[in-house]
């Protein structure tokens, strides 16, 4: 789950990590406000899209009455398809350097890695890997002082700036710690006046780790129909084809967008109907694909605990509320297959059970394929 | 022969009482597993499907010498149960619920080094024997064979496909293993292939990946380096965009990262046969052991 | 440092362990004002003395006036040597069962030790051994619910009260690490309508630690001259002999009090002196121990890190402004010896360089001893 | 021969720069110590009595090859610098400060266990080998001398007095360990005990100990099972009364536990001879080595 950069901001400034003078703005006069008592300021749209400076999500006010016009013009707006509604005011900072730090889970060494850098402010992918610096964290001994003094060191930072740097670091873990952050970045870190300052944070929570994060607020950054299955509790993404998929579990769900454009065909979508889904959210599903209005929608079940008697029931519950207006392609095969492929055929549906000539079948109904 | 799990191991059930718990423990009795109790805070006494439960894993591991416990309880008090289990004896560990914070798996992960405790999971469809007659984990019972093939995946309805197949074409299974779809999981594909290469019963082995992570490419650099069986494997995700999850809180291209291309070529250049759709897996596992 | 029952019983409640309720109460009016809320209640002196109820520091009122009368008689009280200045009063409990539990640190395994009981309700000493459950703790794992659920099984509870007592001994320990505590302890902790309730409450926090618990009020315990002497910076426990001490290092200190005693004195009290202390603080010390007007003062020094010029700086300072009225006897050895026992005898102050014979001396100018 | 530190023991000293540090650094050196890096954030390039001092730990193992570490930092950094030393390499640690959390030292005493470091103190003067010409600690330098007694102690001062009575007696001592006035310590009387017992230069052992706690009497427990060497105890505060803390944190009579009594008798049985005043050790001493 992204945060916001004002909420990110806070949770620095929680744990003492300084940060700019800063205020969260959701009316033009609460802009002209902030910039009264901040001064000069940037207002800075807070939408969870990369890029966000060039497609104008941040701008200048030198005034209050500069900072009520602007704030009216940016909320509200449309930033790469989100809807601006809060900005945040920030005091400009007089930058001298620009470091990089972050704190995120290794998943393949299986601990926390912090990588830092003093190539800041630029994404940490277009650093040269010989500019960043990377720590991995026993979990039995965590983020003392020592581990942010040798970062330091490796830096090259001195006196006060490797004080300050070392002293963020151990903040910066027990963030990551206390959010059960996925990540938490500090980009640019910057140097003014001889201290650091955070200018810009990144922080992801890990999805799983919300119940006992009551305090966040949940963001669904998925487009409205994502959003709409992903309240169904099944997990969906858009792609841009016209071949609507739906699968039992999330590698099979991939491996049918796959098998779609290996006979050349263009998939609408992921779908993972779930490992053992019932008949009412697998009928959801369907009602989701039918709404899409795709050209073919294409089914592969391999039942192992979803029950395919289940799925036919599903698709046959949709068949009789919208009657499925687009060819449809069922491949079903595995748990209560025989029972399932009779029901479907009652109703004239066929199914196959290998999944090649499924997915070639729904391809050439597309009028897709090689 | 098997790896990792025997008709010898015997099993305790972490939350047997509850739907899941309670079905999967009469699927794996049916299989042929030992589960010899079950365990679920304040049901001690009752039984499930004439399994004994008990409070306390202390008290199932005194009663029945288990030294596996597989684990059903609810994400938020996963954590608990696996330290329950493996601060009272348990060394083969395997974890069967998604949305497990990752940061509690951390700590699931590095207590398990600690104790030389093998943890499969979290996230995943468990391990299954079928030449010894014994599972943990939740996959279907009718699929599998036994046979010289060893399998890894991280997916599990795409591993019952391919297992399916295999066993279709009379290519049985040593062992199946699922690493589970979650960022950090104990058992990874070098940890298992690793286990394989001990097995003198493993012939050859697929490797089911998917996108997002590394555990592929690191996979690949220990099979170029040290393993010696024959190796097929297949990923999914070729047609994933970058920065979507793919369903698995694992499955992310992320910054470049993990695409299926650097996997295919890791693979590849270690000498394994890549193949690009699940229905090849058989054909080419059958080439190379023929 | 101990602290009030009210402040435990608050931190108790901070992590979500069941309190009765209950309102520090600082006047006599505070007193109705609180048994107007919460009804009949126990008013109890906040005193750090035990036997606290037996010496008339706890006292019931049924109803507020009775609540204003009881206050003002307790209020100001002497309590066993201590001025109560503050009342907790306390609901009146319906109490079915009384049990125990603490946690501290076992200072032979090195981890924390978790005690319970299902005998509480006296002190933990007077229960018999084999009813008090033992679990150590390891830190690198922590106290985990399973951990609650194990001794509530070795405590032989079932249903809501091993769920509860499970529960309360994951936040006891949250508490104990929270606090830097020595000791937290719950006794009784009690069954109240089926429910666990913390009927009374320890909290020792760990005087070391209190540098990053900078909310904890010190409480120093000892008597007028204690504290004194503690203010100074040095070690200081009063004995009920007549023979002053003092020496350098806690053990040279305590075998100095033995000494005394082993001749057939009276030691007046134990004295640390610092294991290099300077002129300054040496003086001061020596300025109480005067101002005790005790039948002698032996001062043993072993000189290592203290320098013994040092010390007959001191000596000679405080003879100068009080003349030092009693008879003194100096053991001075160790380190620059000679410089310190020339000083002396300059002033006419003869000083041994064997303790035994310089203990003996001073029992002996005492006229006590065999 | 000596215990634990010997005339090879490269050592850093943490907080170097400090008044305490330096002062200490510049006696080590005296008394003959391979004192190699001194180890203060921020005074990188400096010396201290011509010892180069490093910003890390890190940097002072790499140039210095030391293995030892003796820290003089203020107790409320106490926890870092021996987090610091012992991830760093270093096996043998020396804690001067006192005042350091007890939970803090639980921790470093639980690290120390992991990685197989011997923690002397807190709150400790430190270890001194004679024989070898060497020293970690505060301890004055003229008051011991090469022999055959190997001495522990919970308290400074008063093992100072002790040393320097078995000095002038001609008792020399192998290794001079304090344990600390800490209620937890890393090396305790069975411990230390332990490695006199493998050390063929040390003939007999004292014991210098003190009311609270009961390390004495779990020491007289592995003296009666396995201590195969003459032992001669003095305990101070026999004339405590209970409840009140004798300056160190650890010496305390509580709830009826750490007595006096129970320790002399516990160490009396296991066939210590235990002496009553401190200087009746030497004598004691000398009759058991004649």
């Amino acid at each position: 789950m992204k945060q916001y950069e004002y909420v990110a901001k806070q949770a620095l400034a929680a744990v003492g990590i300084p940060i700019p003078a800063g205020r969260v703005v959701r009316t033009a006069d609460d802009a002209a406000a902030a910039v009264r008592e901040i001064g000069p300021a940037a207002l800075k749209a807070q939408v969870l899209v990369g890029g966000r400076g060039k497609a104008g999500g941040i701008r200048f006010a030198q005034s209050p009455e500069e900072a009520r016009a602007v704030a009216a013009a940016m909320l509200g707006m449309d930033l790469k398809g989100y809807r601006v509604q809060t900005l945040y005011a920030e005091a400009k900072l007089a930058i001298d350097q620009e470091l990089y730090v972050s704190v995120t889970t290794d998943r393949n060494r299986k601990v926390p890695l912090i990588m830092a850098s003093t190539a800041g402010g630029v994404e940490i992918e277009e650093v040269a890997d010989e500019s960043i610096v990377r720590r991995h964290v026993d979990p039995r001994v965590g983020v003392l002082p020592y581990a942010g003094r040798e970062l330091a060191a490796d830096l090259g930072l001195e006196g006060t700036l490797a004080r300050e740097f070392a002293d963020l670091v151990v903040k910066l873990y027990q963030l990551y710690q206390s959010h059960d952050a996925e990540l938490v970045e500090i980009n640019p870190l910057t140097v003014v006046g001889g201290h650091l300052v955070a200018a810009d944070a990144r922080l992801n929570i890990d999805d799983s780790a919300l119940f006992r994060h009551r305090e966040v607020e949940p963001i669904d950054e998925g487009s409205v129909l994502e959003q709409k299955v992903h309240a169904i509790g099944l997990a969906y993404v858009e792609l841009d084809g016209d071949i609507a998929i739906m699968a039992n579990g999330a590698g099979m769900a991939m491996a049918t967008v796959d098998a779609i454009q290996h006979f050349g065909g263009r998939p609408a979508n992921f779908l993972d109907a779930g490992g053992g889904a019932s008949v009412g959210p697998t009928a959801q599903a369907l009602d989701v694909l039918v709404s899409m209005k795709p050209k073919v929608i294409f089914i592969n079940i391999f039942g192992g605990i979803t029950r395919c008697d289940d799925v036919a029931r599903a698709i046959l519950q949709v068949k009789r509320t919208t009657g499925i207006p687009v060819p449809l392609v069922v491949r079903l095969v595995g748990t209560n297959e025989r029972e399932g492929v009779a029901l479907l055929e009652a109703e004239a549906i066929s199914a196959y059970s290998e999944m090649a000539p499924a997915a070639e079948r729904a391809v050439q109904l597309a009028g897709e394929g090689r | 022969m098997a790896i990792l799990l025997t008709r010898e191991t015997k099993i305790i059930v972490q939350g047997a009482t509850g739907n899941q718990g309670a079905f999967h423990t009469r699927q794996m009795l049916a299989y042929g597993a030992q589960v010899t109790a079950g365990v679920s805070p304040g049901k001690g006494g009752q039984t499930v499907h004439n399994v004994p439960v008990f409070d306390t894993v202390r008290d199932a591991v005194a009663q029945t010498g288990a030294s596996a416990s597989i684990v059903f309880v609810p994400a938020p008090f996963a954590k608990d149960a696996a330290l329950e289990a493996m601060e009272n004896g348990i060394r083969l560990l395997v974890m069967i619920p998604e949305h497990i914070p990752v940061q509690d798996t951390v700590e699931i992960v590095t207590r398990a080094e600690d104790l030389g405790v093998s943890v499969i999971g979290p996230n995943t469809f468990g391990i299954i024997s079928p030449g010894e007659g014994t599972k943990m984990g939740i996959m279907p019972n009718h699929i599998y064979a036994p046979g010289p093939v060893g399998v890894v995946a991280r997916s599990g309805t795409l591993s019952y496909e391919i297992a399916f197949s295999l066993t279709n074409a009379g290519l049985g299974q040593t062992t199946v293993v699922g690493m589970g779809g979650d960022p950090v999981v104990g058992q990874t594909f070098i940890s298992v292939l690793k286990h394989f290469q001990e097995d003198p019963a493993t012939q050859a082995v697929v490797m089911v990946g998917e996108i997002g992570g590394s555990a592929e490419e690191e996979a690949a650099e220990y099979i170029k380096a040290a393993f010696a069986k024959p190796v097929v494997a297949y990923l999914a995700g070729r047609a994933a965009p970058p920065g979507k999850r793919m369903g698995h809180a694992g499955a992310i291209i992320e910054r470049g990262r993990g695409t299926l291309e650097s996997k295919e070529q890791a693979l590849t250049q270690a000498g394994a046969r890549v193949v690009t759709m699940p229905w090849e897996v058989a054909e080419a596992v059958g080439t190379m052991l023929s």
